[in-house]
């Protein structure tokens, strides 16, 4: 029995099938992979795990409960962060406050009313937050405005914002896209080290098999909407439906 | 140099206000006011011809300004909003130290800034105000309204209107949802079910409204054959402008020819409905050809039109004539009683009988410091010669027959209170 | 913060810069009811700051809840008495009540719905208030306080206008110093207090975590859901507390002048707050309350000038010339005020895109030359130190 | 039953008022994405093109009659329009009773001059602005234009008769089989719908089936792009403009008989216009037509005394109170399309 | 700012001054966010037909480059040249510069919000001159085809991206810049797109190929460019810089 347990989910958009019959169980402290083709769904499953979707039929449970129903930031209060494939950011605030914001989320819940304790007075966040920011290298640029930052910085800081929850389920939707390569690395390591330090589920997907191949306990392949294979990165590897529907030539 | 009471005016001038809308829909009527005020001022001081100090019955003043003192004006714009007019006057008593104000386009800033002068102890002749309640329900005493009330509108068309129309007609409402609408209709409503009219319906039109043709249409419908459009300014141009574009004029109901009655006229307005007001029966407070027409009664009327159409080019309105008047019955008043303490005022306006100021002879009651005096009905023209004539004068409906006790229903529940000589 | 308590204390001196026999003593703003206005008006502003400069909703309705409030006031001062604390407390009470419903059902749109929404709530209540609510509201006389009502709190001897425990609100000690004459009133020192204490209060807001929330909302409300934030009560409190600030005015101004009107709540009454905002700086503290300012001040001073005025400035002239210049600047003042106002609109919007506030923080930068700074990040730091 | 066709009939002569306003406001607020808040000045400047044709027409010499006297007793003067004295009195006559159906064919360039002018010098520079920029500075502009109005025609109404030919009314209702005066309809209201109908029209043609409508809505989600794909979208944007400016122009000159114009009609007409334009939904041009005629009707069945007797004070608020319906149970308007100004 | 060291033996601008006449040449490029200077004194030049890869780190000033030369809004070219086939970019606007023949696929896609997959790519063709048809876009992509009436912005990634650069192609083009086209899509698409870049290279194409990727970057160049803080520290061949490894590490880190 998995930390999350996809049963039969099924999503339609007008005439087109964008998943079909989805069954997934991640198990609790590994780090799951979803690959596939361009348009196979990838998205789309993540976004009815968060509530952005609700899928036609089926089921999404996590940690025993039932995610369907529940409003994004109450899904997000029982522990599941997600890095968005194009960066989702506060472009008007600064590094910083953005790295807070999800640090208040934690410990405070969906809602509170401290309207009168200054920011900087809550030291245990702000602690927080710069080793945070310390740990994904951005600490320099902590005031600046996230909306002119590089493309790469700001996945990087949406990737901090995400950890700094310390989420029981972590879901990366191509999480290094644009980054560069030595800050793909970086990445591969902080997310390894995470994995070895933390009590934490991941769900990663990627077109970077590198990435994928570093990280994947399991993967998953999905194609037009319904899982091809799932297996350990070794066997998916060379799995001759996966080359043609997805690898190609690529070496891996 | 006399104390006691708030601005009492020191060294050798004297401060008046003039609180008219400048801005807005009745910003025109408001510039004609000003223009009067501005004018008054002049005589006050002995310049220009004199206007209707000559012809006033109580020449106490001598164009000498008041008391000796020069007579100088402030200016403000009440936007026709109460909290900009009470705004601006407070300006006025505060910063400028204004020992009276005048002014006024509508009821609601009227009694507004009545109420606000009773309370810092200066001296309020209302302007244009035609709502029962300035004098009625509102009445205060350091207030005082020279201008005529909707009552006196009513009881003053209602033997012109048997006299025209006869005693067997339905009448059909419109009425601008607020006070002075609402007492308006309550007053025609009462005069002409006495002539033994029928009222058939009565509905009430948003303020805002721009247009009125869902109100309209319905009416021919209805089985009315008179229309009392209770509305005033923009909202009677564009009631008036859209029953006559539903035909209404040309109409015929219950075999007889249906008609429009509009209690209160403005000249302004009626320039802004145009043709449409040809032969629309309404009344008046004053029209410039009183004294001409109806003759020495009226005197007053001439030599003001003469010394405003000398300096403006164009004749008066009963806006103007108001306010003209007001500011010479309060000079006048203080010259009388010697001082400008507001009680002093109070005392030699209450009771003052008067004439020579156009209206024939007047009185300001003393119980609730409205002035009694003749009403002019008049019809809207059906070939004016030139845009500022618009209305012939129907008939003089005599002081008398607009007089009612102080204590009538319509008016009650106002106490007029101790006049308050502020500081 | 300090420079604001020292701007409002020292009103009364700072705005009668002309002795009053002067031709310039025309500008002086430095009398009671000017003064009053501008604080109570400040006060509206900042609290309409909390919710548009933080969360970005704009809000066209919150006429409503200064008009809601100055009708709780002269309620309180019909029914108990003239001492300002019931009608203060009241009106506060009244609005914040008002603006929760209204928030709560305004605020499931967001954008220019929203805006409409608020709009819609506003206009219908100024349409009832005009007319068929007259038996509580006065209709388009206004609410005011009569002499048969019953005033239960009201001892013998207390004052019969508004009053804080028998000192009343229209007090004033007139301070002469050679040809300046100044006015202290009592009534403009409470709104004065009132408005340090509501500017401290919103300082504490904007610096808080829950302000930074508020501007979380505004840059990206999916993303504060999606970080297990719910954005509806963050908004909703600011919604609640803009519209008690509001309700505070509106009760200020009926304990100053204790009469209500119905157009209080017009649209553009509301428009008018917007417009405070804008063109003093949304989003920084101090910018509302002076763009309050200036617009109570044009309305206020230059509407009054007139043509006589005009020739006894320019008296000194000779009299063409005397002519000329009050044919140019008689379009401009007095009547035609509302142009000067429309002018300076424009101007201001256009040559100082961040407001009034941004001007001052020109300047002030002219003189520091600190030309460096990159714009981003100058912004930035322009909004953490806004005080 | 007549009673209800009068009520459908009026309320649609109201709703192309409101609906032709709402058009030109679309055009800016909801395809350019300004919340102009001078569309009410545009729409009372064309009716003071009306005014000023009008003025134009009858200027007049003066000739001084001595056998008469004005109020103050000098001879008196008369004034007779250069029109008439240029092509004889008949036609001159003709040619101002036809005023107001003139002034179109003069509004036309003067409000595609004002909407460039405008859209060149000002709005152009405050596209990429905040939507509260927009606000102060178009408030702004219509206040002065509102005054230089009122500076040359002043604060009164000014009446400007339709052609003798379409004043008064005709007996619709007879035309349909009811009793003589049930539904009796004044002709130019009838002239205006017609009008309405055929701008409406005219302007859907033109967005429908031209790519200019694409491409300036693709303009106002993403200019940058738009101007990568080779296009001059600062063209386009200015052209919509005056487009725009002309609607609400002729929407002004054809109400002037309606009701007399004066300066501040706009201001009257602007915050409905607004409420009409996002009831609609924001960017949905059938959307604001749609609603322009929805709120007309139901405002009109409003104000009927059985509704008011019903619900005292229905027609104060049945404008407001229909939107927030509208609102509340469809999020964006009725046709309203996704993401155009919900932030 | 403190420059970057050129590393000894290398004249960051040897290639440009070699290989005259340029087609495009960036001559001097400084261009500015604001207060902000991004772009600092940029010089390079690309010839006709070949496909330049422009690298660096997060950060560099790659994007900042191309949209320089795409002549957008921001970052505000404030001093130097820009020429492109004779013709003064830097004195165009965006739409003259595409007009011109200038391309740019932006890094985040920019698909039009409110337009189907077939009017996304309707509009590129709205304004002379036009390149592939439709129809040859949707052979290149068969699932833009299956999308046709889908809006734009509810595509997947990949998808996207596809659409991005096949909106590109519907214009008659002379120079195509690639702001990492790469990026999100599956590795038999990345391999669809090089084989496609080699055809649009055979047609005679110039393309400035911006790639995080840079071994799969470089492995299709003919040169390199590599930026580093807004400043060009390499420009050579690209087969040099795939070989040279303390090169790589010193720039790419790789
Ligand atoms: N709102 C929507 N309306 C219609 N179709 C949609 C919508 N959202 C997604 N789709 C379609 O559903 C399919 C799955 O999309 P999804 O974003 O999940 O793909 P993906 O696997 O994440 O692909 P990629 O790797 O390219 O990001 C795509 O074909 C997409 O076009
Ligand atoms: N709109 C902006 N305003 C201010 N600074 C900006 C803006 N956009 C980018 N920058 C800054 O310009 C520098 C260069 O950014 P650019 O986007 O060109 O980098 P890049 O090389 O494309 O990086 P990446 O690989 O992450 O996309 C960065 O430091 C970034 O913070
Ligand atoms: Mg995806
Ligand atoms: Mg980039």
């Amino acid at each position: 029995m998995g930390i999350l347990e996809v049963k039969n989910v099924n999503k339609r958009f007008g005439g087109l099938q964008a998943l079909g019959d989805v069954n997934l169980s991640v198990a609790e402290n590994t780090c799951h992979a979803i690959i596939g083709p361009n348009g196979a769904g990838k998205s789309t499953l993540l976004n009815c795990l968060i509530g952005k979707l609700i899928p036609d039929t089926g089921s999404v449970m996590f940690d025993g409960q039932s995610v369907l129903g529940r409003k994004p930031h109450e899904i997000n209060q029982m522990g599941i962060s997600r890095v968005f494939q194009t960066p989702e950011i506060f472009g008007d605030l600064t590094v910083f406050e953005n790295v807070m914001i999800p640090c208040f989320a934690k410990r405070d819940g969906a809602f509170r009313m401290h309207a009168i304790e200054s920011v900087a007075a809550e030291t245990d966040i702000v602690d927080q937050a710069e080793s945070m920011l310390a740990e994904v290298n951005m600490l320099e640029k902590r005031d600046i405005v996230a909306s002119s930052l590089s493309r790469g910085d700001k996945r990087r800081l949406e990737m901090a914002m995400c950890l700094s929850q310390t989420p029981k389920l972590l879901l990366l939707d191509e999480p290094t896209a644009g980054m560069a390569r030595a800050d793909t690395n970086n990445t591969i390591e902080l997310l390894k080290q995470i994995k070895a330090r933390r009590d934490i589920t991941m769900c990663i997907i990627e077109h970077d098999m590198h990435v994928v191949f570093s990280l994947a306990d399991r993967i998953t392949v999905l194609a037009q909407g319904t899982p091809l294979v799932e297996d350990t990165p070794d066997k998916i590897k060379g799995h001759p439906k996966v080359r043609e529907a997805y690898l190609g030539e690529a070496e891996v | 140099q006399e104390q006691g009471f708030t601005n009492a005016p020191t060294g050798g001038t004297v401060t008046l206000g003039f609180n008219v809308p400048q801005t807005g829909p009745y910003a025109d009527e408001g510039a004609d006011e000003l223009r009067a005020f501005e004018l008054a001022v002049e005589h006050l001081n002995g310049e220009g011809d004199g206007g209707m100090l000559s012809t006033f019955s109580s020449q106490a003043l001598e164009g000498s300004g008041i008391l000796g003192k020069r007579v100088e004006y402030v200016t403000g714009d009440t936007q026709t909003k109460s909290d900009a007019a009470r705004a601006s006057a407070r300006s006025m008593i505060e910063k400028d130290g204004v020992i009276m104000i005048s002014g006024g386009s509508s009821s609601g800033v009227a009694v507004a800034v009545q109420g606000l002068c009773q309370e810092a102890g200066i001296i309020f002749m209302a302007g244009l105000t035609h709502s029962n309640d300035t004098t009625g329900k509102d009445r205060k005493a350091n207030g005082f309204r020279h201008f005529f009330n909707a009552y006196q509108s009513a009881a003053a068309m209602g033997p012109v209107l048997e006299s025209l129309y006869g005693n067997d007609r339905k009448a059909y409402h419109l009425t601008a949802d607020y006070t002075w609408g609402w007492t308006t209709q309550e007053s025609m409503q009462a005069a002409t079910e006495a002539l033994g009219w029928e009222t058939v319906n009565n509905v009430l039109t948003p303020l805002a409204s721009t247009d009125f043709s869902s109100y309209i249409a319905p009416v021919l419908q209805s089985g009315a054959d008179v229309l009392f459009l209770n509305h005033y300014g923009g909202n009677m141009v564009n009631s008036l402008t859209n029953a006559v574009q539903f035909g209404l004029k040309e109409a015929q109901a219950n075999g007889k020819d249906f008609q429009i009655v509009v209690p209160l006229y403005s000249e302004l307005m009626a320039r802004g409905a145009g043709q449409n007001i040809a032969g629309i029966p309404g009344s008046q407070n004053w029209d410039w050809k009183l004294e001409n027409q109806l003759g020495e009664k009226y005197k007053g009327t001439n030599d003001f039109v003469q010394a405003f159409g000398e300096k403006y080019g164009f004749p008066p309105s009963q806006a103007a004539h108001t306010c003209y008047v007001q500011t010479l019955l309060y000079a006048d008043a203080v010259q009388r009683a010697g001082s400008f303490n507001p009680c002093a005022v109070v005392e030699a306006l209450e009771g003052f009988e008067f004439d020579g100021l156009g209206n024939g002879p007047t009185l300001y009651r003393a119980e609730d410091h409205q002035c009694f005096k003749d009403v002019v009905v008049v019809r809207g023209k059906e070939n004016p010669e030139n845009e500022f004539d618009l209305v012939e004068i129907v008939e003089v409906t005599p002081t008398e027959a607009v007089t009612y006790p102080h204590d009538h229903p319509m008016f009650a529940g106002g106490e007029l209170g101790e006049c308050n000589p502020g500081a | 913060m300090g420079i604001v308590l020292f701007l409002t204390l020292a009103a009364p001196f700072i705005l009668n810069p002309f002795p009053a026999t002067s031709g310039m003593a025309q500008f002086n703003a430095g009398y009671p009811d000017l003064m009053q206005r501008f604080v109570i008006f400040g006060i509206f502003a900042i609290g309409f700051n909390i919710l548009f400069g933080l969360t970005g909703y704009l809000s066209f309705g919150h006429a409503a809840f200064l008009g809601v409030g100055s009708y709780s006031a002269v309620w309180m001062f019909k029914l108990l008495g003239y001492n300002i604390v019931p009608g203060l407390v009241l009106s506060v009470i009244v609005a914040g009540l008002f603006s929760l419903v209204i928030g709560y059902i305004s605020l499931r749109r967001s954008g220019i719905y929203f805006s409409i929404l608020t709009l819609a709530f506003a206009q219908m209540s100024f349409a009832l208030a005009y007319s068929v609510l007259t038996p509580i509201t006065n209709g388009e006389t206004g609410l005011q306080v009569y002499t048969s009502d019953p005033q239960y709190l009201q001892s013998a001897d207390a004052p019969s206008i508004p009053h804080l425990f028998g000192l009343e609100m229209r007090a004033t000690e007139t301070l002469r110093l050679g040809g300046w004459s100044f006015d202290l009133n009592f009534g403009y020192y409470v709104c004065a207090v009132v408005m340090v204490l509501a500017f401290y209060l919103a300082i504490r807001i904007f610096r808080s975590p829950f302000g930074m929330m508020l501007r979380a909302v505004k840059s990206n409300q999916q993303r504060m859901n999606y970080t297990g934030l719910n954005s509806r009560p963050y908004t909703l409190a600011a919604f609640v507390i803009s519209g008690m600030y509001a309700g505070l005015a509106g009760g200020l101004m009926a304990s100053m002048d204790p009469l209500a009107g119905a157009e209080r709540m017009q649209w553009t009454a509301s428009g008018e707050v917007v417009l405070m905002t804008i063109l003093g700086g949304a989003g920084t503290l101090i910018g509302p309350v002076l763009g309050a300012g200036l617009i109570k001040y044009f309305e206020n001073i230059f509407s009054k000038i007139n043509d006589g005025v005009l020739h006894q400035w320019f008296a000194f002239m000779p009299d063409g010339i005397e002519d000329l210049l009050v044919g140019i600047v008689h379009p401009f003042v007095g009547k035609g005020w509302h142009l000067t106002l429309g002018l300076l609109f424009m101007l201001v919007v256009i040559f100082l895109p961040g407001g009034l506030v941004e001007g001052g923080q020109r300047i002030a930068s002219v003189f520091r030359r600190d030309r460096k700074a990159g714009g981003a990040e100058a912004r930035a730091a322009a909004k953490r130190n806004v005080e | 039953m007549d009673a209800i066709f009068l009520q459908i009939l009026n309320g649609l002569d109201k709703g192309s008022a409101y609906a032709l306003i709402a058009l030109g406001l679309t055009l800016i607020f909801g395809t350019l994405g300004v919340v102009n808040f001078a569309h009410g000045a545009l729409f009372m400047i064309g009716a003071f093109c009306a005014v000023t044709l009008s003025r134009l027409l009858s200027l007049s010499f003066t000739t001084i009659d001595e056998t008469r006297t004005d109020f103050l007793g000098n001879p008196m003067k008369v004034e007779t329009p250069y029109a008439e004295w240029l092509f004889g009195p008949e036609f001159g006559a003709a040619i101002i009773d036809w005023t107001v159906p003139l002034s179109i064919l003069f509004a036309i360039p003067v409000m595609l001059v004002v909407g460039l002018v405008m859209e060149r010098g000002l709005i152009k520079h405050f596209y990429k602005r905040p939507h509260a920029d927009q606000i102060l500075v178009t408030f702004g502009l219509a206040i002065v234009l509102q005054e230089v109005i009122k500076y040359f025609y002043g604060a009164n109404p000014i009446p400007t008769p339709a052609p003798e030919l379409f004043r008064g009314s005709f007996d619709f209702g007879a035309l349909l089989g009811f009793e003589a005066n049930a539904v009796i309809y004044p002709i130019w209201r009838a002239v205006y719908f017609i009008f309405s109908l055929t701008v409406i029209a005219a302007v859907f043609g033109f967005l429908q089936f031209t790519t200019f409508g694409m491409v300036v809505r693709a303009g106002m989600a993403d200019r940058e792009t738009v101007g990568l794909l080779g296009i001059d979208i600062d063209k386009r944007f200015t052209i919509m403009f005056g487009i725009a400016a002309a609607v609400a122009g002729l929407a002004g000159v054809m109400y002037t008989p309606i009701n007399p114009p004066n300066y501040h009609m706009g201001m009257d007409f602007l915050v409905l216009s607004f409420v009409v334009v996002v009831v609609g939904g924001m960017g949905s041009l059938p959307g604001a037509v749609l609603a322009g005629f929805l709120l007309g009707i139901l405002e009109s069945f409003a104000s009927t005394a059985w509704a008011i007797n019903l619900v005292p004070g229905i027609n104060q608020i049945i404008i407001y109170l229909v939107a927030i319906v509208v609102l509340l149970t469809r999020p964006r308007g009725l046709m309203g399309r996704k993401g155009v100004m919900e932030e | 700012m403190n420059k970057p060291i050129v590393p000894e033996g290398f004249d960051p601008n040897a290639n440009h001054a070699a290989t005259a006449p340029a087609f495009l040449s960036v001559w001097n490029v400084e261009a500015y966010y604001g207060e902000s200077y991004i772009v600092q004194n940029i010089s390079f030049n690309v010839h006709e037909g070949e496909i330049l890869a422009l690298l660096g780190r997060n950060g560099a000033g790659k994007t900042s480059t191309l949209r320089t030369i795409a002549r957008l809004d921001t970052p505000a070219l404030k001093h130097g040249e820009i020429w492109l086939d004779h013709k003064p970019l830097h004195e165009m606007r965006s739409h003259e510069a595409a007009a011109a023949g200038i391309a740019l696929v932006p890094e985040d896609r920019r698909i039009i919000p409110g337009l189907t997959v077939e009017e996304n790519l309707q509009l590129a063709q709205i304004a002379p001159p036009r390149g592939w048809s439709i129809d040859r876009i949707y052979d290149l992509f068969p699932r833009l085809g299956e999308r046709r009436k889908q809006e734009g912005v509810t595509l997947s990634g990949g998808e996207q991206q596809m659409l991005s650069i096949g909106r590109a192609l519907c214009r008659d083009i002379k120079v195509l810049l690639l702001d990492e086209p790469y990026e999100g899509l599956a590795p038999v698409i990345v391999q669809e797109i090089a084989k496609t870049l080699n055809i649009i290279r055979d047609q005679g194409i110039t393309t400035i190929l911006v790639e995080q990727n840079a071994i799969a970057a470089l492995k299709l160049a003919d040169r390199a460019v590599i930026l580093d803080t807004g400043s060009v520290v390499y420009d050579g061949s690209a087969q040099e810089v795939l070989e040279n490894e303390a090169l790589r590490a010193e720039y790419l880190a790789i």
